[in-house]
């Protein structure tokens, strides 16, 4: 399906909304449904779509192993960063009051980079998985 | 020094010396030295106790708490100086003999030999040492683990069988019914030390106590009571110096003596007379005698005749003991040394026998006592004591324990002890008949042998002779074993 | 907030952070170092934090600063302390003899990522014994299970996938049957947190949704425990599994596991609520005697040496298991030193086997013949760890049996106390099925054999050490855990 | 007690029987993995639907509401749910692995040969 | 659902498995939003029917897609999962009936989240502030659970190179 022309120009027209769909899952998910696990899958989604369509090359390109292995990591990181950020700040473990002089707006801060640590580390497993897989399939040579 | 440092000192000598046994493992005469010079300066620290444990002194020594209200920890009272010294004493003649006998015999695995041996010494010695039931347990099992590569030391299906029994009953025995007599008197009593007329009056009765007492005398395995005596003749697959020292003389003497201590020391021999009925251990140790005696007489097979004469003698003890009349308890401990000095010396015999004739049968025997009178003129010696008769040691225990019977006026112990007393006879006397008044068969395989290497013959001279002066002058070992009764 | 109130977070933290970091380094030894400082740090933590607690009694942290039961709540006490510093501890001497072994048994590029996951697992382990908040309990065993079935996955055979397969699906079953408990008592008490939930349920009383979660819980716990007759994943999964892992797993996975069912027999449902409504103490009797017989006897017919202690370590856990059943102080401090006294012995056997398994080549019967005079100090330490098995006295497993007949004979159960001593002459059969072939058999294969390397000896034989020594000197063990089974009973409702 | 109000019990626990059977009976790898992820799906009802309150609305706080169902299982779902992907992915993983090296996926025939490898080579 | 699963359970071809698995996260997805439980909705749905699929479709791919007929006999797996139901309905019957406001979880712990989160956190969607503050550190153990998974994934199917030298 790969020189199927419909579903090139569908998915160059989709992709964009897609991913734009999962930032506002992500960022609007203090305020409806939603939060960083769910847009890192929508993410994730978005760029297997296009690696199927495309091919696992063209997506390889786009999103390189390295990277994705590297965001696995990251996104722990810094879910783990914020509450180390709580302790440095003289908080407890996972304090956000501390991380503004407001508390309130310390825990809105502090939520909204946990939600993109789970974002980036979600996305990041996914995709890692997908390749995995999809590597095994082709035959090896 | 102190005394309670000469008491260290015997525990560390025979560890430090396994451990420099092992490694000078390369060189072996260098290795024998140190076998011989950890012996004897063993037996220096052990005799350098013996005075003020005479004037009545206890040294002690606390080593570790091992669990709440369980130490680690020894004293030395009168029996168990006996022992000690018995103990050790024979190290040095026997670590002679083994020397001779393993270098004639060329056996394989020589260090790991040495370095087990000194270790069972050791145990040997800490269990005569020990302070409370809980450290006698801890280096019972320690002398059980240590002797088994020495049973199994040849490495053969025979050797692994005969280890296998070896362990099967001693260890099943020691840790089915032991520990939890160990324990449950810990639990009654709130401590295990051996104290003076006991530490269960009261704690412990009726019932209870006769299933306690049952627990300890056939949990002790090493006292080789019927049923629990296969363990012995199985061990016989062991080299001789293993069968002579251990089987001879430390693991089973250390299953007697525990078996007077705990009498003496955790029942109280008044408290059990007073409280509950022994005769049925006298009964299994007056079966155990006889029939153990009868199963010698029918042993073709040297060392598993003495073996199952050995079983018999043990009993001597534990029948003694389980009179719990002061008289047969001095005649129970004085055994302990007796049958060790005359039983040592019948093992170094058919071992010289072995090397020198390669002969392991009683039937063999015809005449060898020409070609080798000095191991055979022994042989009779360690005989009359296992007998009894004069001029040898074992007939003072025999006096004793009779003399004890005879207060009690129980005629039924008399006429048991003059039948095993008879068939002992029966057992041992045969063959020295064979080996001086029979001629050697013409066509002799072994013709041309005369005795075994000088160090054996040596050994056992030697043994035999203290047989012989144990006789004549029992002062010391009467003492201790008085002592032990005035309440050590 | 000083740095010392701060250590019950870090205990956690610091292994988590290591596993993405180590990701992020992709260089092994790198990796090996940042691992191996994160061990030891943790195990500094574990003995700060016990210290304080033996001090305090309690201490407790809240996450977020979100007081308890509404946020999440870290709480160490006497019990929780000893079990983070066994985990922990082992942890920092394990490692030391992991990179040896893994170079041998491990393609090169997958290191790093083995040590990822022992990170992981080390986290795991340490989170379900220090948290206090039940739904944390479920998700770091989680975390713990996961790794733990890649690192058994890495194993050299083909098997070693089989064997974590199935105790992926044994394992997440037993998983979500604690998560169904844990729903359960959520509904009746509308709380997650441990101690707060113990107190509504006092007030609950025993109804039948608190006996079914009850029900759920110790099935759930059973199967990660590897109680009997639960335990079919244990042994493939510690025979195929890296050495090391096998090592850790055997002296961690399931001590965590009887951990965890003190935690919610004692702290939550309460003793009496365990012991007095439903028949749990027959039924706990009867699974550990099952245990300690049925799978010894197993363990005796075994000629894969990993096999056979693997076995061994299902039956020993039977004697642990068959200390809670006893519902005493004197029963509890068995289970509580055995969880020590198992580890130190099993940890050093699987370790030394790595080492045999690395030179001769293989861990059967016949391949270690006369392996007593070519490896003498590996084979030295497999025995007095099987002594340890066995309990002859001057090792550790000695108190632990002591304990156990003593508990016996205080409830007056006499039989109970000679099949204690029973099954543990069975442990003398398959301990020296070893003994006779490692020093009385003739060496099978030719060619000079060495001893196993250094980096696994030392490590080892720090264990065996510490058999013996916690065998002659019990003040710590004994100590402490009797306080830790006095206070657990006194807690309980 | 009335039936009505323990419905969701029921499907709860139809959901785990089913569940839990697929997992033991079957003896395809990948069904296991199937029946696991129904098996723990039924976990989400028991959590969730207690937290449902009849006229209540999602626990989006607003000034138009007054009632909300609970959150708190939701929250504990989510997590759950998060755990079981990762399972199910590890266990696939393995699957794949265990195709590879064993040419099938069915537990009969991987045990088969393992028994096979025991009989060629003894020990 | 029940039927999907009944189905599911019979059916012997794997790829109908998956489908019909992933048809049946929808429903669940479905009960869940009725039940107001949007956020785990959308991720049931956007897990269970979206990433799961996928990966089990990647894994059909690579394996063969129909079961061979099980050899033992089903029965006492069957056992031992009503053994199981039946403890369960043991412990349900005495749990609270559906929707009742009084029981423990609507009235213990609860109240303060509903009352408080926005106060306390500024955040509308409750969900998101107890999954992200008041319980952050569950939700830090999931992401780490992911994590895990991934680097899990990674180290049981990376390829080996060093290996396939050496068969060469």
């Amino acid at each position: 399906m790969k020189h199927d022309l419909v579903l090139r120009v569908v998915a160059k027209v989709f992709l964009p909304f897609i991913l734009l769909f999962a930032l506002y899952v992500q960022f609007h998910g203090d305020f409806g449904p939603g939060g960083g696990f769910q847009a890192g899958v929508i993410i994730a989604a978005a760029i297997i779509f296009y690696a199927l369509i495309y091919g696992l090359e063209n997506a390889r390109r786009v999103v390189p192993e390295w990277l994705v292995e590297r965001m696995m990591a990251a996104g722990v990181l810094v879910y783990a960063g914020v509450g180390v950020a709580g302790l440095l700040l003289g908080g407890n473990y996972l304090d956000y009051f501390v991380l503004d002089l407001d508390p309130v707006h310390g825990q809105h801060r502090g939520i909204f980079w946990v939600e993109v640590g789970v974002a980036i580390t979600v996305s990041g497993v996914m995709l890692k998985i997908f390749y995995m897989f999809a590597d095994r399939g082709t035959p090896e040579q | 020094m102190t005394a309670s440092a000469w008491l260290i000192a015997s525990l560390v000598v025979p560890l430090v010396g396994a451990g420099v046994i092992a490694l000078c493992g390369r060189l072996p005469r260098l290795r024998d030295a140190i076998t011989m010079l950890t012996a004897v300066l063993l037996f220096l620290c052990v005799a350098a106790l013996v005075p003020s444990v005479l004037a009545g002194a206890r040294p002690a020594w606390h080593f570790v708490q091992a669990l709440p209200g369980l130490p680690v920890a020894f004293a030395i009272e009168p029996l168990g100086m006996l022992f000690a010294l018995v103990a050790s004493g024979l190290w040095i003649l026997n670590s002679l003999y083994s020397i001779g006998y393993m270098k004639a015999n060329q056996e394989a695995n020589q260090t790991r030999f040495y370095v087990c041996f000194a270790l069972a010494l050791m145990a040997t010695i800490g269990i005569a040492y020990a302070a409370n039931v809980f450290t006698l347990f801890l280096f019972y099992e320690l002398l059980t683990l240590v002797t088994y590569p020495l049973v199994t030391h040849h490495g053969t299906e025979e050797a692994r069988r005969g280890g296998r029994w070896y362990l099967a009953l001693l260890i099943g025995t020691s840790t089915v019914l032991l520990l939890p007599a160990l324990i449950f008197t810990w639990s009654a009593a709130g401590t295990t030390d051996f104290v003076a007329g006991g530490i269960l009056q009261g704690k412990v009765t009726g019932a209870a106590l006769g299933g306690l007492l049952a627990l300890y005398m056939f949990g002790i395995g090493k006292a080789a009571l019927m049923p629990f005596h296969r363990w012995l003749p199985a061990a016989m697959v062991a080299p001789t110096p293993v069968s002579a020292l251990l089987h001879a003389v430390a693991v089973v003497k250390a299953g007697v003596f525990t078996v007077v201590k705990v009498i003496v020391y955790i029942f109280g021999p008044g408290y059990l007379a007073a409280s509950t009925t022994v005769d049925w251990l006298v009964g299994v140790a007056g079966f155990t005698m006889l029939a153990a005696s009868v199963a010698a007489l029918r042993m073709d097979n040297l060392k598993r005749r003495l073996a199952y004469s050995t079983v018999s003698q043990l009993s001597y003890v534990v029948f003694a003991a389980a009179l719990l009349v002061p008289l047969s308890l001095v005649g129970a401990a004085i055994h302990i040394a007796a049958h060790a000095l005359g039983k040592i010396t019948l093992f170094f015999a058919a071992g010289a026998i072995y090397t020198a004739a390669h002969k392991t049968e009683v039937s063999q025997l015809d005449g060898i006592g020409r070609r080798m009178p000095w191991t055979m003129g022994a042989f009779a010696i360690g005989s009359l004591s296992m007998i009894g008769l004069p001029p040898a040691a074992g007939f003072i225990s025999k006096w004793y324990m009779l003399s004890g019977a005879v207060a009690e006026s129980r005629w039924a112990i008399v006429a048991v002890l003059a039948a095993s007393t008879l068939l002992a006879a029966g057992y041992l006397l045969p063959i020295v008949y064979r080996a001086f008044f029979r001629t050697a068969p013409a066509a002799g395989d072994g013709h041309g042998h005369g005795e075994a290497p000088l160090p054996m013959v040596l050994a056992l001279s030697a043994t035999a002779a203290g047989t012989v002066l144990l006789f004549f002058l029992p002062e010391l070992p009467l003492r201790l074993a008085r002592l032990m009764l005035e309440g050590g | 907030m000083t740095f010392a109130q701060h250590l019950p977070a870090l205990q956690v933290v610091v292994p988590l952070v290591t596993a993405p970091l180590t990701v992020l380094l992709r260089d092994r030894r790198a990796a090996y170092g940042l691992l191996l400082l994160a061990a030891w740090a943790s195990f500094a933590i574990a003995i700060a934090l016990w210290q304080q607690a033996s001090a305090a009694g309690v201490v407790s942290y809240a996450i977020g600063s979100w007081a308890p039961p509404w946020g999440i709540e870290y709480r160490v006490d006497r019990l929780s302390a000893m079990v983070l510093v066994l985990v922990s501890g082992m942890a920092a001497v394990v490692l030391p003899a992991t990179r040896a072994s893994i170079e041998a048994e491990l393609p090169r590029e997958q290191h790093y990522l083995f040590y990822t996951m022992f990170a992981l697992c080390l986290a795991g382990l340490l989170g379900i014994t220090i948290t206090g908040d039940a739904f944390n309990i479920f998700v770091f065993l989680e975390i713990s299970s996961l790794s733990t079935y890649v690192l058994i996955a890495m194993g050299r055979e083909r098997r070693a996938l089989v064997a974590a397969y199935q105790y992926l699906i044994m394992g997440t079953i037993g998983a979500t049957f604690i998560v169904i408990g844990i729903g359960l008592l959520y509904l009746q008490t509308g709380t997650l947190n441990l101690v707060d939930m113990g107190h509504r349920l006092r007030d609950i009383g025993g109804h039948r949704p608190v006996l079914a979660a009850l029900a759920f819980l110790t099935v759930g716990l059973s199967l990660k425990l590897a109680l009997f007759p639960l335990h079919q994943w244990l042994p493939n999964a510690y025979a195929y599994a890296p050495s090391v892992v096998a090592a850790f797993l055997a002296a961690t996975a399931t001590k965590v596991a009887v951990y965890a069912l003190l935690r919610f027999y004692f702290s939550v449902f309460g003793e009496s609520a365990v012991f007095n409504r439903l028949p749990m103490q027959e039924v706990m009797l009867m699974l550990a005697l099952g245990g300690m017989f049925i799978a010894s006897a197993v363990a005796c017919f075994q000629d894969n040496l990993k096999r056979l202690f693997a076995y061994s370590s299902v039956s020993q856990i039977g004697y642990i298991v068959l200390g809670i059943s006893f519902d005493s102080v004197t029963g509890l401090t068995a289970s509580i030193i055995h969880l020590f006294n198992h580890a130190f012995a099993k940890g050093a056997i699987f370790l030394l086997l790595g080492g045999v398994a690395a030179t001769l080549g293989g861990v059967t019967l016949d391949r270690v013949r006369g392996m007593g005079r070519r490896m003498p100090l590996t084979a030295f330490g497999i025995t007095v760890g099987g002594l340890s098995l066995i309990g002859i006295p001057g090792t550790a497993g000695f108190v632990t049996k002591w304990y156990l007949v003593l508990a016996a004979l205080q409830k007056g159960q006499w039989w109970l106390a000679f099949l204690i001593v029973l099954s543990s002459l069975i442990a003398v059969v398959y301990v020296w099925r070893f003994v006779e072939a490692a020093y009385f058999r003739a060496p099978a294969g030719g060619g000079e054999v060495r001893e196993a390397p250094w980096s696994m000896l030392v490590p080892a034989w720090v264990l065996i050490g510490a058999v013996l020594y916690f065998g002659l000197d019990t003040s710590f063990t004994v100590g402490q855990g009797s306080l830790a089974a006095a206070a657990l009973l006194r807690a309980s409702p | 007690m009335n039936v009505a109000g323990h419905f969701s019990y029921a499907v709860t626990i139809f959901l785990m029987v089913a569940g839990l059977f697929i997992v033991i009976a079957r003896g395809n790898l990948i069904k296991k993995l199937v029946g696991l992820g129904i098996f723990q799906t039924s976990v989400y009802m028991l959590y969730i639907a207690p937290g449902k309150l009849i006229g209540g609305t999602a626990p989006i706080v607003s000034e138009a509401f007054r009632v909300y169902s609970n959150p708190l299982p939701h929250v504990l779902i989510l997590t759950a749910i998060v755990v079981g992907v990762a399972t199910l992915a590890l266990g696939l993983a393995l699957v794949v692995r265990i195709r590879e090296t064993y040419g099938g996926i069915e537990e009969d025939e991987i045990l088969a040969a393992d028994r096979q490898e025991d009989e060629a080579s003894p020990s | 659902m029940a039927v999907t699963v009944i189905v599911l359970a019979r059916s012997r071809n794997l790829f109908a498995v998956v489908v019909l698995g992933s048809l049946y996260s929808f429903l669940m997805a479905t009960v869940l939003v009725a039940l107001d439980a949007v956020d785990v909705a959308m991720t049931e749905a956007s897990v269970g029917a979206g990433i799961s699929t996928v990966l089990l479709l990647g894994a059909l791919y690579l394996c063969k897609s129909e079961e061979a007929k099980p050899l033992h006999r089903p029965w006492l797996p069957l056992v031992v999962a009503s053994a199981c139901g039946l403890v369960l309905v043991y412990g349900t019957i005495g749990l609270p009936a559906f929707s009742d406001p009084a029981a423990p979880i609507h009235a213990h712990v609860v109240p303060r989240y509903l009352n408080d989160a926005l106060r306390e956190t500024g955040v509308p969607n409750v969900v998101t502030a107890v999954l992200a503050s008041y319980r952050g550190y569950d939700t830090l153990g999931e992401t780490t659970v992911v994590f895990t998974a991934g680097a899990g994934v990674i180290a049981l199917l990376r390829r080996r190179r060093d290996r396939k030298e050496q068969k060469k």
